[in-house]
């Protein structure tokens, strides 16, 4: 379980969140919604490790983390993804699969130099995940294309790829959901949602399409400006007053036929 | 006045195989259209090809009687022509405000103070925004900040690449009111868009792309209603 | 106090001036085409021979035959970009980086092929310096030196602010994909670039050459002093180069001042590492450079 | 027949500056020599390797003459640096003798060699005693000095300061410097403190020397100046004027007394190249090519062995004496069988056992655009 | 031109080779592999010289040591106390980017190269060490000891490229590959960013110290003029573009071609006419600035392109 506690953090003169607690609970997908530039992304940055919050605390599992950085997180079973893909270019997609599994033994320089059979055995396991990852991903056509020449959308499901492999405990998923091809994002879900009740795990994610929001979170936290508006079941913050002025409008287009 | 883009089997890539094949589609001043498919189907593709960010090998593209191919990318803005991309569109280091400078660089609004005025009541989010580098932003912020530079221009030919991704359902509403604001002036739109639905309740009509080809097209009515494209495209019969 | 004006403080705003003149072209080539232009300084000393050139046949201050010399660099940075660093530009920029130091020595034989490699000196003797209110001596062409570099500063931020070129070099610099896709004519800001940065470098090595001597080597010994002042003022960041410029110089020979007690403050063996010493702490704790420059 | 002569030289790198007189000077004894009857009945051919004034290029130049151009005695190289690495990694492994014109570093003195690696200048040990003696005569007590940081001015101005200080004389000031740098007026402000009655500088004309003159002149620092001979060079001249020098004088390896031998070959140098002769290094530069040229056509053949044994023979007495441009002469006595002794412009090259000479310093004051030389000190 | 003439020149030219293939296996390891833009090559190979050289010289008054120590120990020690001096730079100046990095790591070389010249009760400052000897020196005498000097040069080459391709294939490879691309995202999936990188540029610098070690053994005599940045920083890099940036064989391959075409170079230019003789230096460094250009142009990702080490795996 995460918890944030009093989370401040600033840019410059700006305070982008302000305050802000709120919980993940574990083994559950808790949505995490809000305006743009409500803070979200600078949240999840702050759970990751990315930003240091100016003040407050970010507890995993009861565990203070805040001092820890990105990678130690990382291995405490944090894995996340990045709203403007990160992926690595110059790398194949499988092989941004494989770097992203953790490899203790391949990337010990003695192991490397010294001693290869040491991790042979890791690095079989590492591939045949990449390979099914690849698969669930639909990314079988360009496995060996360079990240950096994937499409827009390509790119955001190698960033989940990479989620996949750290096989973590928790996933903090930043707007997967746009630009993905609706019919793949419903069988992204599935996944999302397969791998939520058999092995546990825990998602966080921010998206703007409430159907899908709905379709996979059992809690829904709302953010605006830098602060936890509401929290609730999707049914109640869909009818939260200030929820529908702050963040769904007229509701003229709407997804759904 | 502006002019009718029609793009003619077109093949185009970046210096390997061609990444789309014989595409062709036209949009009628005033029209916005729409373009939709599978992740990696070449639909920015299609995009930057119009804008002269690929290599053509075949096909032409013209606005009104105007070959495009073969045009400078800047030699378009001035043409009338403006583009949002889909990633990396905005100037990182630069603040808002020159962000929107930078769009009327190429061609200069009639009245430049005024079309400034008017993208910031679009986006009025921006405005406690306009010193800050706009690197800094949040993600749906940029996408605000890569709309107004395009319309700057004052362009006849707004090309769109996915413009309401990471924007908030408020934010996605305001920019198809605009669309169909901009469309009444005779500006014709041609986007791509991943909120499929959404964007084929404004769009005048819609054009599928599968591997690089086409592989559907229609009003927005008809695509809407068949099943097959639900299912591949939309992401089924909803939830 | 007087010693401290007349010897380090003068003479130091004259080398700041050489270095900045130098390093605004570095920061803007740097900036805008993305690669450390290790050939900055051999486009120098070419600008400072054409000088040069011209000065053994027209006997007029050679401050006044400067412009042969912008001629000479200006057409030659314009070609090697055209025939060697454009097509490289869609790799990695190290190919660039290293395609400059090969035409660094390129441009450093031709001088050589040339005009010899002889020292050359525009004129003999040595001239008084100017007396100011009976106390301070301060070489006219050290004034000369800072005063152009204060005008080129002037001239130099009206064409970054108020023209369209100008303006759009920033945003060439942040993003040229995205540039062109405004409607920027890259091309034309790129050849703005060289212009001006070809132009400043015939003048600061013109300055350098009157200071002591013409030699080969004169820009290639300069070049790292201007890497630093382009670094310390933030790169992309002419202004901040030129800042830069004149911190360096001072920096070096203020280190050598008495400051506390008799002895120099540092041995003046170590003046050329102050510099550097003083980039890499910059590097370190303020990494856009004094001025805010681009981010690598 | 082509009989090819290595020359190595600095000539790209950090000394570029004085490398073209000195091209030059070899040039003009390959020329003579070939004028003059030709060596080994043929022609002598200069090949050049350039060190780019670095141990890697000094080595891989040298290799080249040795291996590829198989040449049978190098000239060179300057820089005691590029001297040293090319010998050590390649002339002296290939049995091929070697002589620098300038390499004045006392690691020169102690190489294993084989009797390979000569010099024609004194080792910087010696100048520095000289000089010494040459400011203490001149009645000098107190001096500023500064040198420049490389083996050339370390090696000088270490000793001048030991063999000055024991002579009584006191230093108010001393500064190493930096070569290529722009201002040294910093180092000139803590030099001028004191009460020195002259700065002695040790430093190159072309860099360092040059400018800490001129900007002494420009500061109003000092009037009178002691230089050595990387100082003493036209170039210093052209760029001070000849007026503000008028009390300078400068210590440079010569010849012994009136050496006809020097003036012979500045005439002959400047109606070959218009001008330059006085350029430092020149004498030198010359002598060790006539030498090396001499040297082979003593031994005969381009047997390397005989080569070496040949250049003491024909450097050192006893043995009829031959001079600078006189080829012809010098190919009529060895001839005839007979033993010849060259004496140069740049001294009378008698060779110790290590390979060095020791040989004479003059003084010289400007003269016009020129210098002359005053005195010998031995 | 006769052959044992040949046959020793290519010899010399193998083992400047083979010294310039270490440094760029090393710049590889930085550059290739890790994304760290050194541009103070010629410091790191200083310390190393200096060093081994130090370590291996018989005693002498001016200056530090003469221990008089088997050059293999000399070489152990050249590229521990280079990859300390990597380390120490590293560890300051590792997150710096790519080229602010390369303009630090200048910085850092030319102060220990002012630190060369300076502090004569060290290194006896610009008068230089002599007599440094050779390893396997009483195998042979004369131009022999070129060919024992030739093998033991290779066989360190071997060493060196047996190493740096096993670190490229493997996943610490994969990871810094991974970390050259994005380090955001590479600390975000469990990467220790900065571990990598000061191993990445500590490795690099004591294999560059081993270079300088051998080169000090091979030349004997080591002064400051050994460690110029033109001949040793800008020639490594350029080698190692040229070879192919991120390949292991491309960065010896690169190195030998190179250091081939810039020697020889220099005979072609000698067979010039008289007239263009003194001219012939000058003619020789605009051909390889030339050539380069050639070579950047022609060959755009080097003569032997990165590759992804291959995918070897039991397939289901
Ligand atoms: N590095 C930064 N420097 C300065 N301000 C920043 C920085 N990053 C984010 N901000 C500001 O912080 C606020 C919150 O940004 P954040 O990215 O968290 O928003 P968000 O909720 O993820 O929005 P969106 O849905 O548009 O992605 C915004 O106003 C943004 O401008
Ligand atoms: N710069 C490039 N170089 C090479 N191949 C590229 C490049 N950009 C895209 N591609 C390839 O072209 C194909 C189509 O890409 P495009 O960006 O047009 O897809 P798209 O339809 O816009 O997808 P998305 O909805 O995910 O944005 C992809 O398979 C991609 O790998
Ligand atoms: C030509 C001079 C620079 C040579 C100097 N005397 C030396 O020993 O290095
Ligand atoms: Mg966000
Ligand atoms: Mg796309």
């Amino acid at each position: 379980m995460i918890e944030l506690d009093k989370i401040c953090v600033d840019f410059g003169g700006l305070r982008a969140i302000d305050h802000a607690s709120f919980k993940i609970g574990a083994g559950r997908i808790t949505g995490l919604i809000g305006p743009n530039g409500a803070g979200k992304t600078t949240a999840f940055n702050v759970i990751a490790g990315a930003i240091r919050p100016s003040a407050g605390r970010v507890l995993l599992d009861g565990k203070d983390i805040t001092a820890l950085k990105p990678h130690q997180r990382a291995k405490a079973g944090l894995a996340r993804t990045f709203q403007i893909p990160h992926e690595f270019g110059h790398l194949s997609v499988l092989e941004n699969l494989m770097a992203s599994a953790s490899a203790p033994e391949g990337e010990n320089v003695f192991n490397v130099i010294f001693r290869r059979g040491h991790y042979q055995a890791e690095e079989q396991e590492i591939y045949e995940t990449a390979r099914d990852t690849v698969r669930l991903l639909e990314l079988d056509h360009v496995i060996d294309e360079k990240a950096g020449n994937l499409s827009g959308g390509q790119k955001k499901l190698v960033e989940l790829g990479r989620a996949l492999m750290r096989n973590p405990k928790i996933i903090l998923l930043d707007e997967i959901g746009a630009g993905i091809n609706r019919t793949l994002l419903s069988k992204l879900a599935d996944k999302i949602l397969m791998l939520n009740r058999e092995r546990g795990l825990t998602f966080c994610l921010i998206e703007h399409d409430l159907d899908y929001v709905s379709k996979l979170c059992d809690h829904v936290l709302v953010m605006a400006q830098g602060t936890l508006l509401t929290e609730g079941s999707v049914e109640d913050v869909r009818n939260d007053e200030r929820v529908i002025e702050a963040y769904f409008g007229g509701g003229k287009y709407e997804a759904q036929l | 006045m502006t002019e009718r883009l029609s793009v003619t089997n077109v093949s185009a890539g970046y210096g390997g195989p061609p990444i789309i094949e014989e595409v062709s589609l036209t949009v009628e001043p005033g029209e916005i259209a729409v373009i939709l498919g599978p992740n990696g189907a070449g639909k920015s593709t299609l995009l930057k090809t119009i804008f002269a960010l690929t290599t053509v090998s075949a096909g032409s593209i013209k606005l009104g009687a105007k070959e495009l191919a073969g045009c400078k990318t800047s030699a378009l803005v001035p043409l009338g022509v403006s583009a949002v991309p889909q990633t990396k569109n905005v100037f990182a280091t630069m603040s808002v405000d020159e962000n929107l400078d930078v769009g009327t660089y190429a061609a200069p609004p009639k009245d430049k103070a005024a079309t400034r005025e008017r993208v910031l009541s679009l986006f009025p989010d921006l405005r406690d925004k306009l010193k800050q580098p706009a690197g800094e932003l949040s993600g749906g912020q940029r996408q605000m900040v890569a709309m107004g530079r395009a319309l700057m221009s004052d362009p006849k030919l707004v090309l769109l690449d996915e413009p309401t991704a990471g924007l908030s359902p408020a934010y996605l509403e305001r920019i198809f009111d605009l669309l169909l604001d901009i469309r009444k002036t005779g500006i014709t739109i041609l986007m791509v868009e991943q909120n499929a639905r959404q964007a084929l309740q404004i769009a005048d009509h819609g054009h599928i792309l599968v591997n690089g080809r086409n592989y559907a097209s229609g009003t927005g009515k008809e695509l809407l209603a068949d099943e097959d494209v639900r299912r591949l495209f939309l992401g089924g019969a909803a939830a | 106090m007087i010693e401290f004006v007349n010897f380090y403080l003068f003479p130091a705003l004259a080398i700041g001036s050489i270095y900045a003149l130098g390093a605004v072209g570095i920061s803007m080539i740097f900036g805008i085409l993305r690669f450390a232009h290790f050939a900055h300084g051999d486009l120098m000393t070419l600008g400072t021979y054409g000088v040069l050139a011209m000065a053994a046949i027209v006997p007029v201050n050679p401050l006044l035959l400067i412009p042969f010399g912008m001629a000479l660099t200006i057409v030659s940075a314009l070609l090697v970009d055209r025939y060697f660093y454009k097509p490289l530009r869609e790799l990695p920029t190290i190919y660039t980086v290293i395609s400059s130091f090969g035409i660094a020595l390129v441009f450093r034989s031709i001088v050589q092929l040339v005009w010899g490699s002889q020292n050359q000196v525009f004129s003999t003797g040595v001239k008084p310096p100017l007396v100011l209110f009976d106390t301070f001596r301060v070489s006219v062409l050290h004034l000369q030196a800072v005063i152009s570099t204060a005008i080129i500063a002037v001239l130099l931020h009206y064409f970054l602010t108020v023209t369209r070129t100008g303006r759009s070099m920033r945003a060439v610099a942040d993003d040229p994909e995205l540039a062109e896709v405004s409607g920027l004519d890259t091309a034309k800001v790129i050849r703005w670039t060289w212009i001006i940065g070809a132009a400043l470098a015939a003048i600061a090595g013109t300055f350098a050459a009157l200071n002591t001597s013409a030699h080969p080597n004169l820009g290639w010994n300069l070049l790292m002093p201007m890497f630093a002042a382009a670094i310390l003022g933030g790169i992309g960041k002419p202004m901040g180069a030129m800042a830069g410029g004149f911190i360096i110089g001072l920096a070096e020979e203020l280190s050598s001042y008495h400051w506390i007690g008799d002895d120099a403050l540092i041995s003046p063996s170590y003046k050329t590492a102050v510099a550097f010493v003083l980039m890499i702490g910059l590097l370190i704790f303020r990494p856009q450079g004094l001025f805010k420059g681009r981010l690598l | 027949d082509d009989t090819k002569i290595g020359i190595l030289m600095d000539i790209t790198g950090p000394i570029a500056n004085f490398i073209p007189p000195l091209q030059n000077a070899a040039d003009l004894a390959v020329k003579q020599v070939n004028e003059q009857g030709g060596l080994l009945g043929g022609t002598a051919v200069a090949v050049y390797g350039d060190t780019t004034g670095t141990a890697q290029g000094a080595v891989d130049a040298a290799q080249k003459l040795v291996n590829v151009e198989n040449v049978p005695i190098i000239m060179g190289s300057l820089m005691s640096g590029t001297t040293i690495a090319a010998a050590e990694a390649a002339i002296i492994p290939a049995g091929v003798p070697q002589i620098s014109p300038t390499a004045t570093s006392p690691a020169m003195t102690f190489l294993e060699d084989n009797g390979l690696v000569f010099r024609i200048v004194p080792s910087d040990n010696y100048q520095g005693e000289i000089l010494a003696k040459m400011v203490m005569d001149e009645g000098i007590k107190k001096v500023a000095l500064t040198f420049v940081n490389n083996d050339y001015g370390v090696g000088i101005g270490e000793t001048f300061i030991d063999a000055y200080t024991e002579a009584g004389g006191e230093i108010v000031a001393e500064a190493k410097h930096e070569e290529k740098k722009d201002s040294y007026r910093s180092e000139l402000a803590s030099l001028a403190k004191g009460d020195a009655e002259a700065l002695v500088v040790i430093a190159y004309a072309g860099d360092s020397g040059g400018k800490i003159v001129r900007q002494a002149i420009e500061g109003g620092l000092f009037t009178k100046f002691i230089g050595t001979d990387g100082l003493r060079d036209e170039l210093l001249i052209q760029n001070v004027g000849a007026d503000a020098l008028k009390t300078s004088f400068f210590s440079s390896p010569t010849s012994p007394a009136e050496n006809p031998a020097q003036q012979s070959l500045h005439d002959a140098f400047n109606a070959e190249f218009g001008e330059g002769a006085d350029k430092a290094f020149v004498d030198q530069t010359y002598d060790a090519t006539f030498l090396a040229l001499l040297a082979v056509e003593k031994a005969g053949s381009t047997d390397r062995a005989k080569i070496a044994e040949a250049l003491k023979e024909v450097a050192m007495a006893p043995g009829e004496k031959v001079g600078p441009g006189e080829w012809a002469k010098a190919i009529a006595l060895i001839k005839e069988g007979k033993d010849i002794d060259y004496d140069g412009a740049s001294g009378s090259a008698e060779f110790d056992e290590n390979g060095d000479v020791g040989g004479y310093i003059g003084k010289f004051v400007v003269d016009g655009d020129g210098y002359k030389q005053v005195e010998i000190v031995e | 031109m006769e052959l044992t003439g040949l046959f020793f020149y290519a010899v010399s030219l193998l083992i400047l080779g083979g010294i310039y293939a270490i440094l760029c296996l090393a710049l590889n390891v930085q550059w290739g592999m890790g994304g760290l833009f050194n541009a103070g090559i010629a410091g790191f190979y200083g310390v190393g010289a200096y060093t081994s050289a130090i370590l291996t010289t018989a005693a002498s008054s001016k200056h530090l040591g003469g221990f008089g120590l088997p050059v293999p120990i000399g070489l152990i020690g050249a590229a521990i106390l280079a990859g300390l001096a990597g380390w120490a730079v590293a560890k300051i100046c590792v997150r710096l980017k790519s080229d602010y990095l390369a303009m630090a790591s200048i910085g850092i070389a030319e102060i220990l190269r002012l630190v060369i010249v300076n502090e004569s009760w060290l290194t006896n400052g610009s008068l230089g060490l002599s007599r440094i000897p050779r390893p396997l020196a009483d195998l042979t005498t004369g131009r022999m000891g070129d060919i024992v000097f030739l093998g033991f040069v290779w066989f360190v080459v071997l060493l060196v490229y047996l190493a740096a391709s096993r670190l490229h294939d493997s996943p610490w490879g994969r990871s810094l590959r991974a970390i050259r691309d994005n380090e955001a995202s590479a600390a975000a999936v469990g990467k220790n960013v900065e571990k990598f990188r000061i191993q990445t540029f500590v490795i690099g610098c004591a294999i560059m110290g081993i270079a300088g070690g051998l080169s000090a053994h091979y030349f004997r005599f080591l002064s400051p003029t050994a460690t110029d940045p033109l001949l040793v920083t800008f020639l490594v890099w350029v080698m190692l573009m040229a070879g192919g940036s991120g390949n292991n064989r491309g960065a010896i391959l690169g190195a030998l071609t190179i250091w081939t075409l810039w020697s020889v170079t220099e005979i072609f230019t000698n067979r010039l006419p008289p007239e263009w003789a003194t001219r012939s230096s000058f003619i020789r460094m605009l051909l390889v600035g030339l050539l380069l250009q050639v070579v950047l142009q022609r060959f755009r990702s080097g003569l032997l392109p990165e590759k992804s080490p291959p995918v070897k795996f039991r397939q289901e």
